[in-house]
């Protein structure tokens, strides 16, 4: 089932207007090629779903292309805030962007269960927190068994699910080594995926400690070399901190950023 | 205390000796959960000091990392090809954490309150419309729910120790004896905050937060005035330990990594 | 905390009458020698735990080291019927067997929930069947999101959990390739474990698609080359699946299974 | 049908059709949730002949398998070593089938009955003493539930194809109408029942099972007479196209190795 195309064409194909969609990788593999085609193709109203913005999401918000942001950590990891997502919470520019938070293990969760083709799977956690309040997501139930309660949480099924990984094969079988995250999980949970690639290769040769998801998760995969820069793939290329620590001066400002998206993402075809 | 150039005793900054004693915290051999920010660079630190067999986790995914310089973000590249394994995030909160496998969680947070309960959310009465904005949740609120034990590491001043956090992120004891009980919160809750000041403990019968022990040269008075509740004080208020020229020549070497 | 010892004082230390024992392996890395020391120790009034209970479970039934089965396909692979097991169930030989069963994934969504300290977890399933007629351990809860009905699974938590693997280091953490089963989740639901291995090493350089147990879910590691036959460990030896279809002849009649449990199990020390 | 020396046409055996035309059932580069027994045949016959690509995926985790022989058990090393992936036994269940991801589910089973619900548990009326203990379920109550649709392969006689089975280890369509989709079963449900007489379709109505065709040589009263309940009959019964000689040599070779 799986088509090898150009990212253009895959996000294109995938990827409308108020649609939601997850971009995930766990500090590792972020697909942030990607990210800014789905910016140049100008898509608008997306419902973004991540557990760590990141600068990938900071971008997208900042570039207009969000009206909702589903996440459980918000910051600049190592470095400080996100400053794009702070400037739409807090002054809705460049549109008005709605929250909605939960915790890692919450998120984490919440794609088992679209993934396992439940509307929920149940956790310990949230008890005695303050965000609850904040997400109809997230209720309380009575173990059947023991009465004991616990947090339930819903699925997330996200209508574009999209991922960056080493490697794919011809057939659309995708191999991850180092930090997997959630890739898997996001693959499964979506009913529409694109896999951007450092390399299509005849065969997966193992490599240490990795895994394998079957192409009968994935409908595109591209092949786009450095795909997650300033992200890193482990084995291709390392993470960029230093592009990490300038994004807080070039996102500072409105005016800055918007020449960076400009130069960066917007006028690169 | 800021920067010193005086007599060796004196001859660390408050953020130095608050890591060193942070880093004491951790016994060798146990497992740490390890928060992003200080507690990655107190964990490191004790990893290269007196703990050289503890098995750091991180919420991404590695577990028994040995990294050789400090990683800047909590999925660094080296932290996976130094693990004894690296698992999918939700097996890391599901299997390791909620199942009950971890010694010690270690955290930070923008805001405590006497209960030990953290705030990494928001700075403001409103949530709608936040004074300030912080990063959010991450792991911590399963950090510290599941941990055997948590340990809390944060400058101590009066916007951070405040009466009743404005968002609970983490619970400590919520608001006293039986909350974590009555909420399912199966790990031990914080049973150390330590700070620039001194390091506090929980009341055993209600897990109010109790300054037991100050840095050396810190007054009670000072960590009095930088709290924002009337603070109680243990009736024996003990000194930590200096740190030693080998923590203090670690922890720079560690920064400078 | 991993300790290295000999099977014989790992069993004798971890295992008591009238524990709940799951011994696993999903065809490839069944603990054999492990269950066979359990039976020259004769221990007794054991809730035997297994999604298989294959040969192994046949062999302990037989040798009157269980007093209640919790399983979910109880048949010699590609070769027929249990017949110790079903000589326990139909005539109460040699001791009555109370039995609980489950469907695979069921059985696999118990210890998910153990491994995961819950008391239970969801999934779809049971559902029409008359499979939780017969069980406490299955029940129907509504999802609070959408309303619609799943099933719940009470968690197993054995108070010891028994696998093979086919390394360990000597800090305790365990190797893994080819089919993993629930190895992980059965560490990790119980009490105290016991894990088996082909060989100790210096260090668990990386095998094609493995994956590592760490030390933490670990009480004891037995270096017991072969301690998976007539199953397999992949990279040491293959399955003796003459060895599967011979145990047919072997266990058809009480005084035949006696005598190869006298010769093979008990009296060897 | 018995082991025939007549003419070509007759030079198969009843199970030998019974495999052949089952491994047709299979279409190439579908996905196929293979169950013990002779599903694991037809299933392999059919990569041999017809589906190349066809995806195996077994219960003990390889998904993607291409055995060089038929395995004894469905976790034999050589399913491992040659698939795409191998997942954990919870992964397979629950992201793999329950998500919905494959496309046929190939069961067998020792009772079926007029809505293709299926019994592998226990022979007889009290499940506390049955006449029969079978092994039990396994994999295919979520089989069964979950695959877009499913197949079902075995031998037809009146011990076999009962009214009611005696214990529903595996819901075909239940008691009829409305009954799938009551319980939350989001796959198709059997869609094929093929055995050593013909094939049979469940009615598009109400589900319950109708012989659409016979196998050369065999006559709608044969079926009938094998069958404890009144048996639906379609308007017109076709016969199944003959094995060709290189499906019954792919068997033979497959049945062999």
């Amino acid at each position: 089932m799986t088509t090898a195309i150009s990212l253009n064409q895959a996000i294109a194909a995938q990827v409308h207007d108020g649609d939601t969609v997850a971009l995930e990788g766990f500090t590792h593999l972020i697909p942030f090629a990607a990210a800014h085609e789905i910016i140049r193709q100008r898509r608008r109203d997306l419902t973004l779903v991540r557990m760590t913005p990141d600068l990938i999401y900071d971008q997208m918000i900042g570039a207009g292309c969000a009206k909702k942001l589903v996440f459980s950590w918000g910051g600049n990891p190592g470095v400080g805030s996100l400053r794009r997502f702070r400037d739409a919470i807090e002054n809705s520019w460049p549109v008005p962007l709605e929250i909605e938070e939960h915790s890692h293990a919450g998120m984490a969760n919440r794609y088992v269960a679209g993934a396992s083709g439940m509307p929920f799977t149940v956790m310990k956690g949230y008890a005695g927190t303050s965000l609850p309040d904040n997400t109809k997501n997230v209720a309380f139930i009575d173990c059947p068994f023991t009465g004991e309660t616990v947090a339930a949480v819903a699925a997330i099924n996200p209508d574009v699910g999209i991922v960056h990984a080493q490697r794919a094969d011809r057939e659309g079988n995708i191999q991850i080594w180092g930090i997997a995250g959630v890739q898997r999980e996001v693959l499964l949970a979506s009913t529409r995926t694109i896999v951007t690639v450092e390399e299509v290769v005849d065969e997966l040769d193992p490599r240490p400690r990795d895994i394998v998801i079957p192409a009968m998760a994935v409908d595109f995969v591209c092949e786009v070399p450095g795909g997650a820069r300033p992200s890193y793939a482990l084995g291709y290329y390392e993470r960029d901190n230093e592009a990490y620590r300038a994004w807080d001066g070039i996102s500072r400002d409105r005016s800055h950023f918007t020449a960076w998206l400009s130069e960066k993402v917007l006028d690169i075809t | 205390m800021s920067e010193s150039t005086g007599t060796a005793a004196e001859a660390w900054t408050a953020d130095e000796i608050m890591s060193i004693v942070g880093s004491r915290a951790l016994r060798d051999g146990m497992s740490c959960f390890v928060g992003i920010g200080i507690p990655s660079t107190v964990a490191n630190l004790a990893r290269r000091t007196h703990a050289p067999n503890l098995v750091l986790i991180y919420e991404s995914g590695p577990i028994g990392s040995k990294p050789s310089h400090l990683p800047l973000s909590i999925g660094d590249g080296e932290l996976a090809t130094t693990a004894d394994a690296v698992v999918a995030v939700p097996e890391m909160f599901n299997y390791w954490l909620q199942g009950g496998h971890v010694d010690m969680g270690y955290l930070t947070a923008a805001q405590i309150d006497r209960f030990g309960n953290l705030n990494s959310t928001i700075v403001g009465s409103d949530y709608g419309a936040p004074d300030v904005r912080l990063p959010g949740a991450g792991g911590a609120p399963e950090i510290a729910a599941s941990c055997r034990e948590v340990t809390i590491i944060m400058r101590h001043n009066v916007r951070a120790f405040v009466p009743e956090v404005d968002f609970v992120t983490s619970v400590g004891f919520g608001d006293g004896a039986g909350f974590r009980k009555k909420h399912g919160l199966t790990g031990g809750g914080p049973q150390t905050v330590i700070t620039d000041l001194g390091i506090l403990r929980p009341d055993s019968g209600d897990g109010e937060l109790t300054l037991t022990a100050v840095h050396p040269g810190v007054k009670t008075e000072d960590v009095l005035a930088s709290t924002q509740w009337p603070l109680r004080v243990a009736r024996e208020v003990g000194v930590t330990e200096p740190p030693t020229p080998g923590e203090l020549e670690a922890l720079r070497a560690l920064k400078s990594s």
